[in-house]
């Protein structure tokens, strides 16, 4: 099957992938907003925003997504050692783009444990950090379906896009620096697959679509859940970073923070924020106005050494010369 | 006389020059133009598919194989493997064993040769196929002749040979388990079991 | 027989007629062409990293990587360079009486009619502002540099800090680069001052008008300076 | 599973206990969120501790590991006192009403017929009193003391909420809640699913766990019926198929049964198969054992198979022992009994309790061959690997053959999955280097005995020469050759029985199914089970058409299922004694008042008549069997029987250890350890991260879990001084390990007969080749005892001791 360059962002991807010569519909073409004043589409190609929701309450934890991606986006975690915990590998990294994160939680209304299970990974926002801290025009990418995509070569590895995160997920690699993160498989919806992860999870814990019908299909287990007595269900969609293309179900909507610190109401930092805004511009100027100041200054005046000025100086040294053993010193003259 | 002094000393502020000169140089970053958006080519372009199982648990995924001719060894290799979405079982799913399935058919540990270990040796050996087969049926022929018991004490006919014992896969197709049962029974092998109970 | 107040060890009438006198050391002018070389150098990638609008600077250093790789060296190099400027300098950038009166005559200094102010030792309280901005400056841009040196130093503070360093070490480099200015632009505008960091040596009529203390004490030291 | 992974959709409720399918069925456990998602289905999960599966549960019991027969127990008895009972599929599906003989009876923890020497039970007063009509006896009305119901309600009685707290620790008011949730599924129009795996087999009285399962089942309706059943989800992707072919050391393909010595000529073998309905006009199946036996006979040796010589009965070996079952193999190789072992696709040396036995046992063969992809540690037994694996290679003489073979992404042909699917499978790759074809490799072995014995002659070789072999390439008989040769085929014409004029299939053809199979020697088929899987209408296990009319799961028309494509077994069962559904949103099979019709193929025939012959047709009474008579070892009803090694003495009789009927071999009796030495209570398992110890040569699993680990509760690492991610070493009156110490809330404590009991969790996937850290098995602490019936060893219930350890991190 030929997707051509103008098709739709696909449904949750049903169909196998094509073998067939395919062409994708991500590309400069469809690029709203780029890092650095990078370049962007004159008028991008309008694609159907879509959303990965991760239904937390139908996740078992059983790490096929991070098998999945590290599959499909042909990357090498390390074997690492066991620390007394699940997580594995132990954090993010740049061969791992995905996470699943386990909290044990003593529910004091319930009196009940429960075992908080959270696939981490980049939630795509509408409004993102990473790009908005991001120095290098065009390493960071927005294409008009809401995909937040790292485009390496322009990568220049300063980490500024770790530190805009609200987040934390983006990694630099220590061997080619560049930085690494979810691309929501931009390779794979641009011929209209949905994320390896998304059709690999075994619970359709996972599910890959438009942000509208991730949307509803939310609405429809957050009913669920409340009809099972998790009268706090709800939808993680973020607004403070203008909404997520990756999208949480969770049974205590009321304490994301529960799920291994999913940050209560994320948005870009502040310092952030004013670092790219007024230190920038307010910078920029003063320097600016300095400069031409001085010049300007420089032409209308200075201050001179006047013929007399040498005079005095000469009186100066003279006289201190001529003080004791004056006559016939000829320290001077030897000058 | 200062006059001079100061120009000189102007034109030798270091700074100022080489980002003068180097400016001129390059025609004003030209060479930093950005590389424009795209995405990774679709990596299973003009693969070959091969429907399958996984061999793992007994849910028995569907799964489609996508293989390349290998340049070194000129043989068919699995260069992916996901899950069928046709499968009515998994839909396209995958656990995070069936997921990593590539990496099982080319895990660096698969056996290329038969290899031999003598006894008391503390290494493999290569051993050519034929060789090895010989070894065996040799060895099963003349322990077979030994101790094949073919009356017990009562007389009444057994035929049964339980110093030599054979324990079958779990995951071989059916055709191979079938031929193996022939194989095995017919030479009154009793001592014969499989992976179920573990 | 009088001790120095004014003047380095290195200081001296060089020639009477006209005279000229010695103002810094080869080693310092080395020291402080080698600082303001690096101080470009920052200026120019930091821009680079700083704004997309200047990012095309970073052709300069070779490219992205390669500033973004170069810079925080380049930042160690001034660091060094610069404090060994500052043991050389500190002595008489300290603050004296005499200052304070210069400072209430600030109008008299910009208008250059020196008449009205004090006479000077070897440095005016701009020179010691120019001084004193720099290191400090210099102190808070290494200080977060680390910060935000993620290649080398990834983990060294949380997330937040490094977000906060990262503006307190934009706008200290913004500072910094003012000051520049500011020390470039008095450089210039009082004529005959360059020549102290080229040559070394300065016109009497120049140090009559600006630093006379500083003459004097030189002028008093002739006889007594062979000795040393 | 007696119904389908897609099948489970269908349910209201679905029980985990003994299994954890969420860890190692992850995409079939997909059915069970679809049926929570779209039918608002409940989950329930027991078990001892809070598992992978539980995370998504509804409700959550922790339970003692090697209890669940009090549990079950307990809920039956909770049905029974609180009219949970579908009381229309009680009395006429199953033998609730049949009189049972006075001399059977039950106490202090044994039934009657108890021989203490022997370890074994008379089971003659197990049975049902047989009327001089040669029936058994019923009473319909259930009132009969000695019928099956009262029976059981009277077995059952003992089993209180209290004796379940006690024994199992799970908080009564833990077990009445599940017992509550359960009891709604009694209803006709509720449906409860279970799925269980070897959580319940590995035990001494494994058969039993499930057998209790089954029973609640029956008194709920629950068997037959869609969303509803007993699923036993098997380990392996075609562990299904080699136990259909029967590659056991009893068994022949299509479960009949190799003779044992009391059974010297195929007439008394045969008697004992007659198979008599024991009410009047029941279908008894298992009547056509003849015809399945003699198609089978034929199979292997053609014309050497003839009436005139038994169908060459003696071809067949004789047991003289139940099963040379994998513990008596290993058994007998410790003694010094055994000279050669063929290992193929198998890693016993992780696999078999009590490692340390394992490798005396390989150390004294004469030959080892194993046929494999991978590295397996049991090529590699005699290799030292430092405390991994700490033998003295010139010490072992034994000589190893390791053959590499190919994997499933080579070869071709049919899996059978854990819902009897038999799905055909193509290759998309060759084997790497010289490995060959599995079937190749077979093939060579033999060819080569067989060339040995024409040659040199030697030993009884007649059912070696005489084997059937008429493959176009003898040296690589084909997939299609063998599938073939299984489903079965004419040896001569076969007339049709109604009208002998017609051919209903001409010699040389495949025979439809197993409906056409003779007992006159005209008919061959392998095994009979799968017959109809590949007939003249082709490769029926090759079919990909994945629709499914009304959505019912069926999926009637994707390959095939055994037998003859029926997808939910005794689903006649779903319909009441009048033929009409119990439940109209779930209709499966009924009759139209013809002939019996529906989504599934009836699994009764077409026109059987409702109300006249029973749903349960392979039994000889036609209904299912709340007690089971003689056919299990210990006991017609499951009782509680303690592991082997207990924290606690059995309830009923403190002087009974593990399973009264249990074999246990001279040799491991001093193996096996107290709780004053090893206070705590081991279970091992799987990770969802890892399949068995295959994955652990696959990079990626390698770091998704990287390293060996014990899971043990936050209160029994504060009472060691173990911290998280600590090392630690676990010993067990057989051995030791050293793993890293995970941490956990999931297990807690359990309250047993008043005092604490802590569990210590031990996954099963590391050892000392492949991509991930060196590691144990589990099997280097396990006791050397199996079930009673069928010899599972208990993986799941055993007694360890844990400390902190010193030393070098694993690995």
């Amino acid at each position: 099957m030929t997707i051509a360059p103008n098709v739709d962002s696909p449904r949750t991807a049903t169909a196998n992938p094509p073998v067939q010569p395919a062409q994708g519909n991500l590309g400069q073409a469809a690029v709203v907003r780029s890092s650095a004043g990078g370049p962007v589409a004159e008028n991008p190609t309008a694609l159907t925003p879509v959303a990965k929701l991760i239904d937390v309450s139908k996740c078992i934890g059983c790490k096929a997504c991070q098998s999945a991606c590290v599959e499909w986006n042909d990357t090498h975690p390390g074997v690492e050692e066991n620390v007394g915990v699940y997580e594995n590998p132990h954090d993010l990294t740049p061969d791992m783009f995905t996470l699943m994160r386990f909290a044990e939680y003593d529910n004091p209304e319930t009196g009940d444990f429960e075992w908080l299970i959270r696939k981490d990974g980049c939630m795509h926002c509408a409004d993102p950090g990473c790009l908005t801290a991001c120095p290098a025009p065009g390493a960071i990418v927005q294409y008009s379906n809401g995909i937040v995509d790292f485009i390496h070569e322009n990568c220049i590895g300063c980490g500024y896009c770790v530190s805009g995160c609200p987040f934390d997920i983006p990694r630099i690699s220590q061997v080619d620096h560049r930085s690494y993160k979810c691309t929501l498989c931009s390779d794979r919806v641009a011929v209209g697959q949905g994320p390896a992860c998304a059709k690999a999870c075994p619970t359709h814990a996972i599910t890959f679509g438009t942000k509208d019908d991730m949307t509803a299909l939310a609405a429809e287990r957050v009913e669920d859940l409340k009809s099972r007595g998790y009268d706090n269900a709800g939808l993680y969609d973020p607004q403070g970073v203008g909404g997520t293309h990756v999208m949480y179900v969770l049974h205590h909507a009321d304490k994301p923070g529960i799920y291994n610190d999913l940050p209560e109401d994320p948005q870009i930092a502040g310092v952030v924020e004013n670092w790219k805004g007024p230190t920038k511009t307010v910078g920029l100027a003063a320097i600016g106005l300095a400069a031409l100041g001085s010049v300007a200054m420089g032409l209308f005046s200075r201050v001179a050494v006047e013929p007399e000025d040498e005079r005095h100086a000469e009186d100066l040294v003279d006289r201190a010369a001529a003080i004791p053993g004056g006559e016939g010193s000829g320290e001077g003259k030897d000058a | 006389m200062n006059i001079d002094l100061s120009r000189r000393g102007f034109l030798k502020l270091a700074g100022a020059g080489v980002a003068a000169t180097s400016l001129g140089a390059l025609g004003f970053g030209e060479a930093e133009a950005a590389e424009l958006a795209h995405v990774r080519g679709f990596k299973l372009t003009a693969t070959t598919e091969a429907r399958n199982t996984c061999p793992y648990c007994s849910v028995a995924c569907g799964i489609i194989m996508y293989s390349r001719i290998d340049d070194e060894t000129g043989k068919k290799r699995i260069v992916h493997i996901e899950g069928d979405a046709d499968h009515p079982t998994n839909r396209g799913t995958l656990c995070p064993k069936g997921a990593a399935l590539k990496d099982f058919v080319n895990a660096p540990t698969r056996l290329t040769q038969p290899r031999i270990r003598k006894p008391g040796a503390d290494a493999f050996e290569p051993i050519g196929w034929n060789e090895a087969l010989d070894k065996i049926a040799r060895a099963l022929k003349d322990d077979r002749d030994a101790n094949f018991m073919s009356l017990n004490e009562a007389g009444v006919p057994v035929n049964r040979w339980t110093t030599t014992g054979f324990l079958a896969a779990s995951a071989t197709t059916n055709e191979t388990a079938w031929l193996t049962y022939k194989v095995v029974r017919s030479m009154g092998v009793v001592a014969f079991d499989n992976q179920a109970r573990v | 027989m009088t001790g120095r107040r004014y003047s380095e060890p290195g200081d001296r009438i060089l020639s009477r007629d006209p005279v000229s006198v010695r103002r810094y050391a080869g080693f310092t002018r080395l020291n402080h062409w080698f600082t303001a070389t690096t101080l470009i150098l920052l200026a120019l990638s930091g821009f680079a990293l700083f704004d997309p609008s200047l990012y095309w600077l970073s052709s300069l250093f070779g490219g992205g990587q390669a500033t973004r790789w170069v810079h925080p060296f380049i930042g160690i190099a001034l660091f060094v360079s610069f404090m060994i400027l500052f043991v050389q300098l500190v002595r008489h950038n300290l603050f004296r009486r005499e200052d304070a009166v210069w400072a209430r005559n600030i109008g008299a200094v910009v208008k250059g009619d020196e008449d009205r102010l004090p006479e000077l030792g070897k440095y005016n309280l701009g020179q010691k502002f120019v001084f004193w901005a720099m290191f400090w400056l210099i102190v808070v841009l290494i200080a977060t540099g680390f910060m935000i040196w993620y290649q080398f130093f990834p983990e060294i503070v949380s997330v937040d800090t490094r977000r906060i360093a990262l503006m307190v070490h934009s706008i200290a480099a913004v500072l910094t680069i003012l000051t520049l200015i500011l020390h470039v632009f008095a450089a210039i505008w009082t004529r005959g001052t360059l020549s102290a960091m080229t040559t070394g040596t300065v016109s009497g009529g120049w140090a009559f008008r600006h630093h006379r203390k500083w003459l004097r004490e030189l002028a008093g030291r002739q006889r007594t300076d062979p000795a040393e | 599973m007696t119904n389908s992974w897609t099948d489970i959709k269908n349910t209201d409720l679905v029980v985990v206990m003994g299994g954890n399918a969420a860890e190692a069925h992850p995409c079939g456990f997909k059915w069970v969120t679809e049926a929570k998602h779209h039918r608002g289905a409940k989950l329930i999960v027991v078990d001892p501790r809070f598992t992978r599966t539980a995370s998504v549960s509804d409700y959550y019991a922790p339970i003692r590991p090697g209890t669940d027969i009090v549990f079950l127990m307990a809920l039956i008895r909770h049905m029974i006192e609180n009219d949970k009972v579908q009381w229309d599929y009680v009395r006429n599906y199953t033998n609730a009403a049949y009189i049972v003989r006075d001399d059977f009876g039950w106490s202090d923890g044994l039934f009657s017929g108890y021989d203490e020497e022997k370890r074994d039970y008379d089971k003659k007063s197990w049975d049902y009193v047989i009327g001089d009509d040669g029936f058994a006896v019923t009473d319909p009305t259930l009132e009969n003391p000695r019928c099956v119901w009262q029976l059981l309600r009277a077995h059952v009685d003992a089993y209180t909420p209290e004796l379940v707290e006690r024994v199992c620790g799970t908080p009564a008011d833990r077990f009445l809640k599940v017992a509550e949730m359960i009891g709604e599924c009694s209803s006709p129009t509720k449906t409860m699913t279970s799925m269980y795996a070897l959580g319940w087999t590995q035990h001494s009285k494994g058969a039993q766990n499930i057998r209790g399962m089954a029973m609640l089942q029956l008194i709920l309706g629950n068997i037959g019926v869609r969303g509803g059943g007993m699923n036993a989800l098997r380990g392996h992707s075609n562990i299904q198929g080699l136990t259909d072919i029967g590659l056991m050391s009893n068994l022949i393909p299509g479960y009949l049964n190799i003779p044992t010595e009391q059974e010297p000529d195929w007439a008394t073998y045969m008697k004992s198969r007659a198979f008599k309905p024991l009410r009047p006009g029941q279908t008894s199946y298992w009547q056509n054992y003849p015809k399945f036996m003699v198609s089978f006979m034929k199979s292997m040796w053609g014309d050497a198979a003839t009436v005139e010589n038994d169908w060459a009965y003696h071809y067949l070996p004789k047991l003289d022992v139940p099963a040379y079952d994998v513990l008596r193999i290993f058994e007998m190789m410790d003694q010094g009994r055994c000279n050669i072992y063929f290992c193929q696709g198998f890693n016993g040396l992780l696999a078999f309790p009590d490692r340390g036995k394992v490798t005396r046992a390989l150390s004294k063969l004469k030959l080892l061959v194993t046929i494999d992809p991978l590295e397996t540690e049991t090529s590699r037994f005699w290799e030292n690997h430092g405390e991994h694996n700490d033998v003295d290679p010139a010490a072992i003489q034994t000589e190893v053959l390791q053959l590499p073979s190919s994997c499933f992404a080579e070869d071709e042909g049919a899996l059978v999955n854990s819902g009897r699917w038999l799905q055909w499978h193509w290759p998309g790759a060759e084997p790497p280097g010289e490995a060959k074809l599995d079937t190749w490799i077979m093939a060579q072995v033999f060819l080569r005995v067989r060339d040995l014995y024409l040659k040199e002659g030697g030993v009884f070789p007649d059912p070696i020469v005489n084997l059937t072999w008429d493959y176009a390439d003898a040296n690589e008989p084909t997939p299609e050759e063998l599938a073939k040769e299984m489903n079965g085929r004419a040896l001569s014409d076969l007339s049709d029985p109604a009208d002998p004029s017609k051919t209903l299939v001409k010699a040389g053809q495949q025979v439809l199914n197993f409906s056409q199979l003779r007992d006159d020697g005209s008919t061959a088929c392998g095994c009979w089970i799968y017959s109809g899987s590949w007939n003249e209408n082709g490769n029926n296990m090759a079919r990909r058409d994945n629709s499914d009319p009304d959505s019912t799961g069926a999926f009637a028309n994707w390959t095939w299922s055994w037998p003859l494509n029926r997808r939910i077994l005794y689903n006649r069962a779903s319909s009441d004694l009048d033929g009409n559904p119990w439940d109209d949103s779930r209709r499966l099979v009924w009759w139209d008042g013809a002939k019996w019709t529906g989504y599934d193929v009836p699994d009764i025939a077409p026109t059987a008549k409702p109300g006249e012959v029973g749903p349960f047709i392979m039994n000889q009474e036609g209904v299912s069997r709340l007690f089971s008579r003689g056919l299990m070892r210990d006991g017609p009803f499951p009782t509680h029987m303690e592991p082997f090694e207990s924290p606690m003495a059995n309830v009923f009789n403190p002087a009974m250890r593990g399973n009264p009927v249990a074999r246990v071999f001279e040799s491991d009796v001093a193996r096996l350890g107290d709780s004053a030495e090893f206070p705590f209570v081991a279970t091992s398992y799987r990770l969802t991260e890892h399949f068995h110890y295959w994955t652990k040569h696959n990079a990626v699993n390698a770091a998704l879990q990287p390293e060996f680990f014990v899971e043990i509760s936050e209160q029994l690492a504060a009472e060691k001084g173990i911290a998280k991610g600590g090392r630690v070493r676990v010993w067990s009156k057989r051995g030791e390990v050293w793993a890293k110490a995970l941490v956990t809330k999931r297990i807690k404590p359990l309250i047993c007969d008043g005092k604490p009991v802590h569990v210590v969790g031990i996954p099963l996937h590391w050892g000392f080749v492949g991509a991930a850290r060196k590691g144990w098995g589990p099997n280097s602490l396990t006791p050397f005892i199996g079930d009673a019936n069928v010899e599972t060893p208990e993986f799941k219930a055993f007694l360890v001791n844990i400390e902190p350890a010193a030393g070098e991190a694993v690995s």
